[in-house]
């Protein structure tokens, strides 16, 4: 039983913290996020280079610092503190995780470096959050593969040197068995034959796109891990997603409740400040007892993560119930505290407010995750990694 | 007791229906289906409104003699209500629905022969300078200045949250023209012509990205004592009489139904997590139940009011109870719009609906590509917009606090 | 488009709120429960001979007063405001409807006259609160019936001159079709053969029982209405009972309410009344909303209990849910406000919020007519008097 | 981090199982099982501490010398989360959990050596007169007088709420010695032979039927003044020591966890409204895994508190916190348990259950006849008794205040 973070974890804690404080200012973040480029490259560099926080989850043999569960959501946590727009979780979690269990470990070294930055293609127009609705199809096409279908909300595409890409290649629509993982190369500036990209920006400010695959083709060492297996490998992967966004998630939390208690201090109405009325007290108490859920939530989540497949669903899913409908309840009283000022964009809530919108139905919303969760307390055939 | 319309208020209402069915064209009931917020394309809410003036409906609840319509509070309400369901574009209630009306109770015959004919063919369009920067929710604590200079009031300082002050060309506000005694007392209800010099509006961007609201800078703007409405220090009175004074013409429920279905419609088309249409989903179905529940229940309070202002009584605190209700469950219903959208709700595509005011560095491709329907575009700039709902007007505190007061004197 | 009792109804109204004011006190009233005989005899005589409320709603030829709906509810607020425990609900609106559908003038106007007092048989341990799950079965046995099986939360037995029993005569379990009606003669003081007796108390002060029937014989002119087709009488008569419950929830939430408003003012912590507390203050307004909804719900469900089935179905079952949760939101916290004390039996608030906790869950709770509520709006197939 | 436990508290663990495994009588389970409120069957429990107190386990928390055990506090824990899953009747917390604490930490020789070892055995049985008719939140208005005469304080007033005050034969209470300064000065803490001249104890009937809190007249009662625990006038700080001190041994997720296994056991047991197993019902499904998924979390809370106090810090409002988060919790619990156990969660029936206390007018049938199981004649009763942990011990309407302020700084 022991809740401290040992001492490299604190170390990785603050000098990220550091690091953002002097170099991620919110509104350059914004323009960045609304540019042509859509992102700041040089955050990431500094990212690989100078705080190695893209190798964190990294093996060794990849250089990375071979760090696990609670590294990553160290991480999370501050990106979500400073509402970093930057794809770490998409690349490092998610495409990580992926690429981890595949075994690839270039890929993976690439990924620390920097220079590897992976687009995750899974949701579909037909396919609501879950990532298992699979109607993309591929088929064996000389040596390579054929992929035709049509991917959405594929965030990252802007600057991504890779697709990670969902396809059906044997069973039924939601089926978990059947899916196979392709990774292909990707430019956005010239996107390949059979694939077309239509970009656009998210209520977060995230970059994303829709795919229309039309029989793009992919060469056979495309294929991660074994053909109509590819849920081994992305649903841990998914769940460490959730797990790490879930702490990304009390990273806005935290500071978008210190910005509320703050600005009820210091605004004034009816000659007091509206932090002195009881009313607003308590639902400022009702928003610290929902962050601290929440962060329990992640935490044990996180802790779970290396536990058994049943053990470790059951806890992401209880830290996704627990945390949307924290970012809901935060999120919405922050801006009703703020009045007119939180539903601006002239100060940070409103687009904290907006991040834990997402966040709130990201890979599912709380109904989505409760009906999981009962699933596996009555272990009733639901697939663990669903 | 009984629920049901007489036939005379039936019979209207199919006349109300004829008409919408006839002048509402496809671009206007899209301007109504696609807002993302209480607040219509303004060209076309205009555009709305010249139709409605031929028509001499424009204006039902003024009088007749100013071109009003000699009709009853329920047929005010059937017209409105038929309005919503139809899809119209509402009209911007800050002229016809306020400003007219304190002009028509405390106006001079001058300002009355000036303003109405104009507000009603909208070459004159109004915006409301009640909020400033300081004076939120207590309204009167508001500190504009306007200074008596020979003919005119001089004005200098800043109002806030003033919806589409770009399109307005004249202002009803509320200044300061007295700092002795209660803060109350001392303030005076103007009308600023936008042109005047000194006048700068700064737009403010919203979440959505859309600038409907705005902040305006007053230094030393030269307004003509004529514009007055009532007496100067007693502004109060006038106001009070804007926010009191039960007019009808407001129709909240069939706001609300015509949310339910579309998320019904919505929900039906959509897969929900378990892969069969979203509605079929035991909990979406019971939250819409539950939403559904909550309007047929508001619907009949929003009536209580109605009959009780139709027999000329004073619904008290009930219009409070029913801004809380009918706000919350606005936001209720944008909640599970969002969720019916998908994935999609997430995609940020203004140029796929009709906002009620610019956006901010809006980036509508090329192609005009669209990811997903119209309606998938609306949900969370819908969401983002309707938190509004219980903040302005009387945020839902301020009038829980009205009501602890008024109706259970605590 | 009418919101005002009309002069008869104000004079019922004002005429049955006076006698209750000057002899229902609740103290007695609850001395009569925990006694013997259950009730207070004397009250009821009262009731049918002094006010005609038994009459309200039944029809001329039965020497009723040919009242509605509205006249129903008019009576139930009152009875709820005082907090009345004697039958009025199982015995006028229910017995009442079922017996005016199968056309029984005689008890009609015993009924009338406070001579004859039902109790509706109707649960039974394996139904929930769903009256047409029905196990218990009846046969024909040489011109009359033959009944077995068990019934519970049977109230009034004690002091009921008729049971209404439900039992199958055809199909299955839970089948709207193949229900039968029967009225079976009762005297608690020797029920018949083949019947057995569990009598006890309930949370709300009423006296019930479970009924063991074990080859009860009933008379062939015990059928009421057509066999198999029982729920033809029983279910419009449910929706009217559940109405006339909802109506009885607002007289008790109007007083429960104007109870705790007056508590907060007169009870002093901190050298100030706790009603002047902001947190308590907001509380009660959203109490005082949750009667307002509740009463305009009730009302809602009385001017529709004689339109088609589906629109009747469907304000009683939006009536229950909002009822329900009104119950739950508006007792709960007239408690909370009221401290401990509000938890004893020294006080009305106590016997209130029992009263309101049944009522919660009595003919289903919020979820199952929510459901309902649903069915009915996608017109999928449930029946509309279910 | 980690949340597992080390190998010697599993091995401690399995020692307390297989204890309880021994000594837990069918008969003391069921008083445990069919409690109806927080408070156990006085008889049952006070067997139950004999049996504790034989293995020297009645008072872990208490320094050895006095009969406690040299366990850490996550061995204290786990004690009681055994016990508790077990189900064990909790013994009374007023003796050894909260007056022999301040007895050890501020009283003479002579009291630790008279009250200690009687409140161990249960000769001693303690209650505890804190709250007054006119002072409940604000505990420190209290004006139970305590008038100095020889050797002895003359008491007179009333305490109320005041659990098990029948089967006590001592109180330790806060009297008003001194009306001089600040209301939190001039309070004596106090212990008082029940059994003195002039004191009335007045049974509360509850709701529930049941009589366990009491209100007490004092009539001029003379106490030594040998029985002040602390100083004259100091007893303030004695009872601010009593609610700040950590001292571990509550285990409040445990028995939220036994809740909702005895929901889920009485749900796949009973129809729901569509006749399958209420269990297999979204809605019933829903809740129950929404209060599951609060008890993980909060299990992680309360973890977090313990460890924060094994290390020696103080868990500040994080104890605020968990009361705020077991009390709603267990409220919905009741909830769901109440909704479980269909029509017949109507029946009142106490002779089927384990009351804390007698029981007014009750009605056992002369064959015991039950209307359903145990389970079901449980769930009104706790219903009705749970409303009280909102209330008691601090409300929660009191315990945000203390978070606004200490934890926001607000």
């Amino acid at each position: 039983m022991d809740f401290q973070l040992n001492a490299e974890q604190v170390l990785l804690r603050d000098s990220l913290a550091g690091f953002l404080a002097d170099r991620y200012d919110l509104a350059r973040s914004r323009e960045a996020a609304t540019s042509a480029e859509g992102w700041q490259p040089g955050v990431w560099r500094a990212f690989a280079e100078d705080l190695g926080v893209l190798g964190v989850a990294l093996p060794a043999d990849a250089g990375g610092s071979g760090g696990g569960p609670v590294e990553v959501s160290v991480v999370a946590e501050e990106l979500g503190r400073a509402l970093v727009i930057e794809p770490f979780v998409d690349t490092v979690v998610l495409g990580g995780g992926v690429l981890r269990r595949a075994e690839a470990i270039d890929l993976l070294t690439g990924i620390g470096a920097g220079t590897v930055r992976i687009a995750p293609a899974l949701l579909e127009p037909g396919s609501a959050h879950t990532a298992h609705d699979v109607a993309v199809t591929a088929h064996v096409d000389d040596g390579g593969w054929k992929l035709t279908g049509e991917k959405t909300v594929v965030t990252g595409v802007r600057f991504a040197t890779h697709l990670l890409l969902s396809a059906r290649t044997a069973g039924e629509q939601r089926d978990h068995d059947g899916i196979s993982l392709f990774l292909v190369p990707f430019d956005a500036a010239s996107p390949p034959d059979g694939l077309r990209v239509h970009g656009y920006r998210t209520i977060d400010d995230r970059h994303a796109a829709d795919l229309v695959l039309d029989g793009l083709r992919v060469p056979g060492d495309g294929l991660l891990g074994v053909r109509d297996r590819g849920w081994d490998l992305l649903g841990p992967a998914l769940d460490e997603t959730v797990a790490a966004i879930c702490a990304e998630a009390v990273g806005c939390l935290r500071r978008i409740l210190a910005d509320t208690v703050a600005y009820a201090k210091e605004r004034r109405q009816f000659g007091q400040p509206i932090g002195s009325f009881q009313v607003l007290q308590h639902r400022m108490v009702d928003m610290h007892i929902e962050v601290e859920q929440a962060a329990a939530a992640a935490l044990l989540a996180t802790l779970r993560l290396e536990d058994g497949p049943c053990e470790r669903a059951r806890a992401v899913a209880a830290a996704k119930v627990t945390v949307s409908r924290a970012a809901r309840f935060v999120g919405q009283n922050a801006v009703q505290l703020h009045g007119g000022m939180g539903m601006s964009q002239e100060l940070a809530v409103g687009h904290y407010f907006k991040r834990l919108t997402a966040i709130e139905y990201e890979w599912g919303a709380s109904d989505q995750h409760r009906s999981r969760y009962t699933g596996l307390s009555r272990a009733t055939g639901v697939t663990p990694a669903e | 007791m009984d629920l049901s319309w007489s036939a005379e208020d039936l019979a209207f209402r199919d006349e109300v229906r004829a008409f919408l069915d006839e002048k509402l064209t496809p671009d206007l009931r899209d301007a109504g289906r696609l807002m993302t917020s209480v607040y219509a394309d303004h060209e076309a809410s205009m555009r709305w409104q010249a139709i409605l003036h031929e028509r001499g409906w424009a204006a039902p609840a003024w009088p007749v003699e100013h071109g009003g319509c000699d009709w009853s509070l329920t047929q005010h309400y059937l017209f409105t209500r038929e309005s919503v369901l139809a899809g119209a574009p509402p009209l911007s209630p800050m002229g016809i629905s306020q400003v007219a009306h304190v002009i028509i109770e405390f106006g001079t015959p001058e300002q009355k022969e000036y303003f109405l004919p104009r507000i009603l063919t909208g070459e004159i369009f109004f915006c409301q300078g009640y909020s400033e920067p300081e004076s939120g929710s207590d309204l009167a604590s508001l500190s504009m200045t306007a200074v008596a200079d020979g003919d005119d009031l001089v004005c200098s300082g800043s109002k806030i949250w003033t919806t589409h002050a770009h399109e307005a060309n004249w202002m009803f506000c509320l200044v300061r023209t007295n700092r002795t005694g209660r803060k109350q007392q001392g303030i005076t209800f103007l009308l600023i012509d936008m042109t005047s010099p000194g006048i700068e509006v700064r737009p403010l961007v919203m979440t959505s990205g859309e600038q409907i609201q705005n902040q305006e800078f007053f230094d030393g703007v030269r307004v003509p004592k004529a514009n007055v409405i009532g007496r100067i220090d007693d502004g109060w009175t006038v106001a009070k009489y804007l926010l009191e004074f039960e007019r009808g013409g407001t129709a909240v429920a069939p706001m609300l139904q015509v949310m339910a279905g579309d998320i019904e419609r919505a929900a039906s088309g959509r897969p929900g997590p378990d892969g069969h249409p979203l509605l079929d989903s035991p909990d979406f179905a019971g939250k819409l139940a539950d939403a559904r529940i909550r309007i047929d229940v508001f619907e009949v309070l929003e009536f209580r009011v109605l009959s009780t202002s139709a027999a000329g009584g004073n619904p008290g605190t009930a219009s409070s109870m029913l801004k809380i209700l009918g706000t919350e469950l606005s936001q209720t219903l944008t909640e599970l719009l969002l969720e019916a959208s998908g994935p999609r709700g997430r995609v940020y595509q203004p140029h796929a609906t009709r906002p009620g005011g610019p956006v901010a560095d809006v980036v509508a491709p090329a192609d005009r590509y669209l990811s997903g329907e119209p309606w998938q575009a609306v949900a969370p700039l819908r969401y983002l917009n309707d938190r509004a709902g219980t903040i302005y007007a009387g945020s839902n505190e301020i009038q829980r606090n009205i009501i602890a007061k008024a109706a259970l004197g605590l």
